[in-house]
C-alpha cells in the first residue's frame, strides 16, 4: 500500500492545487464558466478512481473537476477548457460542468442533476454485452437520489446485474437544502439495500479508507454479479457554485466545516505519508512536479487562441 | 418487385442491419412479447436472443439514458416506444443530453442511437396516444427526425438511421403499417435529409408529411379528375430538412399548401410555410396555407376525432380556396377512415 | 358489517355486470374507445372505495371502469361516454381510458402510466392545505411502480406527511412483462417500507378483507401521520385491452386464472350475503335493480345524441 | 411613477396577489432559501410561512404533477424552475396530463396552475442551462405560455396568470431581471394574450421577444441615426397570440423581421413568419426574415457564445438586407454582452 498511498496524494494534491489555482485567477475574469469546486470531496474521488482499473469508466456532474482530474491526471486540456480556449477538451464549448475525456475513460459530466446516471448504466450495458471485463462508476450527489431517474436506474441495473458502481458523494446539501428538507426516509442505505445490490457508507477522509472499500465492493461484484452502491460523505467546503466560502449565509454552521476541516485528506494524507516512510523531500518533490505541471497548464492555457468563430457550428453532428 | 408492408419492411430493415452488426440491439416495452410491436419487432428475439431484443421496466427515463450510455460505449441501440406520447418522458434525456453530447465532447463522439416512435389514431386512442410533437424534437440542434411514408423508405431510411453515427428519432404513423408497396429484399440505403416528389405536378404544390400524404393522393387523384395537376412533395426528413426540393417545386407551381401531420401553431408547418414564404417570394401567386391537427387535445369519439384529423377533403377545400376554382361535389367521394383505412399499395 | 357486506356486493355486481355489457356490446362497434377491463379486481376497488368517506378523492388509470362504478355509483354519463354521446361525462371526449367525476371525488384517470400518482399528492397537499379532512386514494398498477415519478412521490408525500393512500392494484403484469422482467428488487413491500410510510399487502378476493384492512391503513394515518401504501394482488382475467381472455398468448398459465376464479369476489361474496342471512330473494332484487339500471344507461346511452361537431373546440381552456 | 426592477416587479406581484387570495402558494427548487431565485422570492417565505412558500426535492416531474393535483383541488400553485432546461423533465406531466386535464373532464374543471421558467444566459451557462423552448409549449393546445419582457408587464401579465383558471407558463429572461422600469404600486393585471407596440415607426416592423426587445430598441436607435424608422412589437404572449398588433403593423410598413430568444427552426419565428406571409400577402414588399440562435447547442467559451446570440447588430444588418440600404458603420457601437448589461429603465 505505500506506493498506492503516495499516488493517492497525487492525485488529492493535484486535485486540491488545480481548484486553488482556480481561486487565485479566478477573479481575473479569463474562466467565464461557473465553478462548482470540488473542495472536501478529494479522498473520495480519488480513492474509487484509483481503486478502477485505468480502462474502466467514469461518469460526472458539474461537479467534476476532481473527478477529471484524478482520472486523466493530465491538467493542459483541463485548463485551456476553463480559459475556454481552443486548446481545450472541448475547445472550449462545454466548460467547467461538462468536461471529459472519453479516451481516457471520462464518458461524460452533465449540469442536469441525476442525468447521467442512466446513461452510466446503458455504458455499463455496452461492457457487459461486450464481455470486456470494464466497470463503470458514475459519480453523483445526495441530491441526484432525489430524482426518480436515479431510482429507475438503480432498478434495472440490479434486474440485469450490471458491473456498475453508484458513488453518492453524499454533502447533505443539494445547493442550501438538507437532506431533512428533501427525503422522506430516515436511511438512505436501507432504502437502497432493499434493492439486489451491494451497499457501502464510509464517513472517512482518508483515500485509502476509500480505496479500500471500493476494492472490496469490486471484488464483491464480481463474485455476485450485483451492482454496488457505495455512500460517501463529505464536506463541501465552498459555496455551491463559486470559489468563496459561504458560512455567512446562514443555512450551515461553521463550526461544522472547522470539524471537518480537521480531518482535510490532504494534510491528513501528507502527515500520513510521513509515518509510512516517505521523506519530506520526497513528498516535496512531488508536489513540486504537480506544482510545475499546473503552472505550465495555466500558461498554456493562457497563451492559447480561442477557437474560431467558426467553430461555433462544427461538432454538433459527427 | 416484391410487395411488403411497411411494419415487415420496418422488421425487415432492423434484421438485416441486426444481421450485419452484431452491436445494433433493439429494446423497449414489450419490445420482445407475442404482440411485437404490432409485428415490427417478429423474429428478432428469436434470431438474435434477449441480449439483442429485450422488455424493460416502464421507465421511458432511464431507458433512453441506456441507449445515450451504450451508444457511446461501441454499441447502436433501438428503443422503441409503441406511442410517441410516452417519449415526452424523456425528454430531458433528449433535449439536454443525447442532442447536446456530440458537441459537448468536443465533436469526437457520436451517439448512433435510433429510436421508434409510434404515432397514434383511431380507435379512441384519445389525447394520450396520439400525438406526433415530430417539430418539438426537431426544433432541436442534434436530433435528427425522420418520417417516412412509404415500405421502401421505411426500409432505406431505417437502415440509415441505423447507420448514422447520430441520433434519429423515427416517427411512423399507426396507419402506414397496413399499406404496401415495392421493396427491395437486399439491404439499401436511403439518405437522410432528401425529399421526395411523390406526385409530379404543375399546378400546385402540397408539402405533406407522414399519413398526410396519403391524403394528399387521394386529393390529387379528385383534383385530376377536376382538372387541377397537384405536386406532392413528401420531405420524409423532417430535421435536417431537404429544402431545395420544396422551394424548386413551389418556384414551378406558385402555389404552396403544407399538410403536417401535427398540430399546425408552432408546428413544422410553420417552418415550411415560413421558409417558402422566404425563398419563394415573389413567385408565390397565392399565400401558403398550412393544414394540421386542430389546436385542441385529440378527443376520443369517432366524430369528433375525425374533425380533428384533416383528411383528402381538407386539402381539396384547400386547395380550391388557393386557386380560386370552384368546390368540388365531393359527396360520392369515400374518404380514409378508420374503418376505411388505406392498406393497398401506395 | 352486514349492511357493508351488501353494499360491497352492491359494487362488485355493479361492476361485474356493467363490464359484461360492454363485452356483449362490444361487437356492435358503438363503443369505439380501448378497453381495459377491470375484470378480477373487483373486491380491490369495492373494499378500498367502500371504506373511504363520500368525500374522500381518487384517481386512476386507464384501467378505472371499477373505480368509476365504485366511486360515483352512476352508469348514465358512464356508458354514454363509452358511446362517445354528448350525455357522456365529458361529453364522448374521454372515453374509456380518461373516466373522471370530480363533484363525485374521481379527479382523473390517467393513460400514461403512474402519471397520476403525483397529482393525487398534489390533491393531498391541497387537503392538508385546506384542512379539510378529506383523504386522497390514488389507484395503480404493479407497473407504476417501474417509473421513477412513483418514487418521487413516495418521498415527497412521506416527507410532507400527506393523508394519502397509494393503493397499488399488482396482478403481476404489465401488459405482458411479468415483474420478474422488471423488478431488481425481490419485495416491493419491503422498498416501500423503508420509507417513512405504513405499508399493508393483501392477497384476499374478500372485499371485506379489502374493507377491513383498508380502514385499518386509514386509523393508522390518523394516528401517525403517515401515508399509506397498499400491496393488493388480484388476477387479472382480461386480455390486457380487449374484452376477451388471452391465455393462448402464452405468457401465462390459463391453470393461475382457474386458481383465481375458484375465489371469484363476486361469487364467494353472494355467497356469504347467504351465510350472514340474506335471502336469496333480497339478492335477487339487489340483482335485479342494478340489472335495470344498466338496462336504462345502456338504453340512454345507445339513444343520446352526438356531440355536435363544433363542441371539438370547447373546454380546451375555462 | 414608481420605478423599480423586472425581478421586483415579479416578486411585488407574487406578494400581492398573495396577500389577496390565500390559495395562492409558491413552491420549487431553492424557493424559500437565501438567494431567492435571484432575489424573485424575496419575503414569501417569511410574509406567508412555509406551507405556502417551500423547497423540494429535485424532482421536477412530480413536484409538476403536485401542482396540477393543487390547482384542481382548489389552489392556486406557482412552481418556479430556476432555468427552463429542468422544465423538460416534467414535459409528460405538462404535455400530456396539465394541458389536457380541462378538455378531458368536459371543460368543468380549470388548472390554475403558474410556472415560472428562468432562461439562462452568459457565464458559461452553456448548452444544458439556456435553452428557452418557449414554442415548445406554446405548440401543445391547452397551455398559455408568456414573455413578458419589461417590468410593467412583469408585473400585470404575473398577476394576470395567477387569476387565469388555466395553466400559464412564465418565461423570464435572465438578463431581464435588472432592468427597470415605471410599475404602479397597487395591483394591476395586463391581459394575457395581447401584444404591445414598444417603439411606433414606420419602415419596418420588428417583432422581438424577451431579451431580443431590448436588442431590437438598440437596432432601432442605431437605425434612426440612420433614417431609418422601425417598429417594435413585443407580442408579450407566445400563445395565444396576438396576431393583429403584428399584422396590422406589417400592413403598414410592408416589412417584417422576427427576432426571437431561441433557435429559429420549427420555432416562434417561424410561427410569426408564417403567419405573417398569410395574412399580409401582397402586402409585404420583401420576405419576413428570422432571427434567432445559432443552430447548434449554446457553447460555453464567451466568444462563440456571443456568436451564438443575435443581438442589435444582427438586426441591424438584417433591416439592411431587407431594406437594400448600404451598410451602417457600427465600429462605435457598444453591443450589450455580459460585461455590459442593459439595466437601466426600458
Ligand atoms: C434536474 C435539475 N434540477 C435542478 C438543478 C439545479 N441544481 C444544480 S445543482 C443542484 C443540487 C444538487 O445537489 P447534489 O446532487 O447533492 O450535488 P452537490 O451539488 O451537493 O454536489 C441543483 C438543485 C439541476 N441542475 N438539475
Ligand atoms: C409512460 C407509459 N409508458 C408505457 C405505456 C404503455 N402501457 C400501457 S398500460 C402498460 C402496463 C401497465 O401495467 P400496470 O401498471 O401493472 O397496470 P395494469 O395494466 O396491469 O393494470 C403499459 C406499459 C403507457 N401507457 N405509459
Ligand atoms: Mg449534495
Ligand atoms: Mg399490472
Amino acid at each position: 500500500m505505500k506506493s498506492v498511498n503516495l499516488d493517492l496524494y497525487r492525485t488529492m494534491y493535484l486535485i486540491r492545487k488545480s481548484e486553488e489555482t482556480i481561486q487565485k485567477y479566478y477573479a481575473e475574469d479569463q474562466m467565464k464558466t461557473p465553478m462548482h469546486m470540488s473542495m472536501g470531496e478529494e479522498a473520495i474521488v480519488s480513492g474509487v478512481v484509483g481503486a478502477l482499473n485505468l480502462d474502466d469508466q467514469v461518469l460526472g456532474t458539474y461537479r467534476s473537476h476532481a473527478l477529471y482530474l484524478a482520472k486523466t491526471g493530465e491538467t493542459d486540456l483541463f485548463f485551456a477548457e476553463m480559459y475556454g480556449k481552443v486548446t481545450g477538451m472541448a475547445q472550449g464549448k462545454s466548460g467547467s460542468m461538462h468536461l471529459s475525456a472519453p479516451e481516457k475513460g471520462l464518458l461524460c459530466c452533465s449540469a442536469i442533476v441525476a442525468s447521467s446516471i442512466p446513461i452510466a448504466m446503458g455504458a455499463a450495458y455496452a461492457n457487459k454485452y461486450q464481455k470486456n471485463g470494464k466497470r463503470v462508476a458514475v459519480f453523483f450527489g445526495d441530491g441526484a437520489t432525489d430524482e426518480g431517474v436515479f431510482w429507475e436506474t438503480v432498478n434495472f441495473s440490479c434486474l440485469k446485474k450490471l458491473p456498475i458502481l453508484f458513488v453518492c458523494e453524499d454533502n447533505g446539501f443539494a445547493v442550501h437544502t438538507p437532506r431533512e428538507h428533501r427525503h422522506g426516509f430516515s436511511s438512505l442505505h436501507k432504502v437502497v439495500s432493499s434493492f439486489d445490490c451491494n451497499v457501502f457508507e464510509e464517513k472517512s477522509t482518508d483515500p485509502e479508507v476509500i480505496y479500500r472499500t471500493t476494492q472490496k465492493a469490486l471484488s464483491t461484484m464480481e463474485q455476485n454479479d450485483k451492482p454496488c452502491f457505495l455512500r460517501l460523505h463529505y464536506y463541501r467546503y465552498l459555496e455551491h457554485v463559486g470559489i468563496n466560502e459561504d458560512f455567512d449565509a446562514g443555512y450551515r454552521p461553521k463550526g461544522d466545516y472547522l470539524d471537518w476541516l480537521k480531518l482535510d485528506p490532504i494534510r491528513l494524507q501528507r502527515e500520513k505519508l510521513g509515518t509510512i516512510g516517505f521523506s519530506e523531500q520526497q513528498i516535496l518533490e512531488l508536489e513540486q512536479s504537480v506544482d510545475e505541471q499546473i503552472a505550465r497548464s495555466t500558461e498554456f492555457a493562457a497563451e492559447s487562441a480561442f477557437a474560431d468563430a467558426c467553430e461555433l457550428h462544427t461538432g454538433v453532428f459527427i | 418487385m416484391r410487395m411488403i408492408t411497411y411494419c415487415d419492411a420496418l422488421n425487415e430493415a432492423m434484421i438485416q442491419e441486426m444481421e450485419r452488426d452484431s452491436n445494433v440491439f433493439v429494446y423497449g416495452i414489450g419490445v420482445p412479447d407475442h404482440k411485437k410491436i404490432f409485428g415490427s419487432t417478429a423474429d428478432l428475439l428469436e434470431k438474435f436472443g434477449a441480449e439483442r431484443c429485450f422488455d424493460t421496466p416502464i421507465a421511458e427515463d432511464s431507458m433512453t439514458g441506456l441507449g445515450l450510455g451504450a451508444a457511446i460505449n461501441g454499441l447502436r441501440p433501438i428503443h422503441i416506444h409503441i406511442r410517441v406520447d410516452f417519449l415526452l418522458l424523456a425528454m430531458n434525456q433528449l433535449a439536454n443530453l443525447v442532442s447536446s453530447y456530440c458537441y459537448g465532447i468536443g465533436g469526437k463522439v457520436g451517439v448512433p442511437l435510433v429510436i421508434r416512435a409510434i404515432v397514434g389514431r383511431g380507435w379512441g386512442q384519445g389525447y394520450q396516444h396520439s400525438k406526433s410533437m415530430h417539430a418539438t424534437f426537431a426544433h432541436i440542434p442534434g436530433l435528427k427526425v425522420i418520417c417516412p411514408t412509404t415500405p421502401e423508405d421505411a426500409k432505406g431510411m431505417m437502415i440509415s438511421a441505423i447507420r448514422d453515427n447520430n441520433p434519429v428519432l423515427i416517427f411512423e404513423h399507426r396507419w402506414l403499417y397496413w399499406q404496401t408497396g415495392a421493396v427491395a429484399e437486399e439491404s439499401f440505403e436511403i439518405p437522410l435529409g432528401k425529399g421526395k416528389i411523390v406526385k409530379k405536378g404543375k399546378d400546385i404544390t402540397i408539402v405533406a408529411t407522414s399519413w398526410m400524404n396519403v391524403e394528399a393522393l387521394q386529393a390529387a387523384e379528385i383534383l385530376a379528375r377536376n382538372g387541377i395537376d397537384a405536386e406532392i412533395i413528401d420531405p420524409r426528413t423532417i430535421a435536417p430538412l431537404d429544402e431545395d426540393i420544396i422551394v424548386e417545386s413551389v418556384s414551378r407551381t406558385g402555389h404552396c399548401i403544407v399538410a403536417d401531420n401535427d398540430w399546425v401553431y408552432c408546428g413544422f408547418s410553420a417552418e415550411v410555410a415560413a421558409m417558402v414564404s422566404d425563398r419563394c417570394f415573389g413567385k408565390l401567386k397565392s399565400p401558403v396555407k398550412r393544414i394540421g391537427f386542430a389546436h385542441t387535445p385529440c378527443p376520443t369519439a369517432r366524430h369528433l376525432e375525425n374533425q380533428f384529423y384533416p383528411n383528402a377533403e381538407t386539402i381539396v377545400r384547400q386547395v380550391e380556396n388557393t386557386l380560386g376554382i370552384d368546390k368540388i361535389d365531393l359527396s360520392n367521394e369515400l374518404f380514409y377512415s378508420h374503418e376505411n383505412r388505406f392498406k393497398g399499395p401506395f
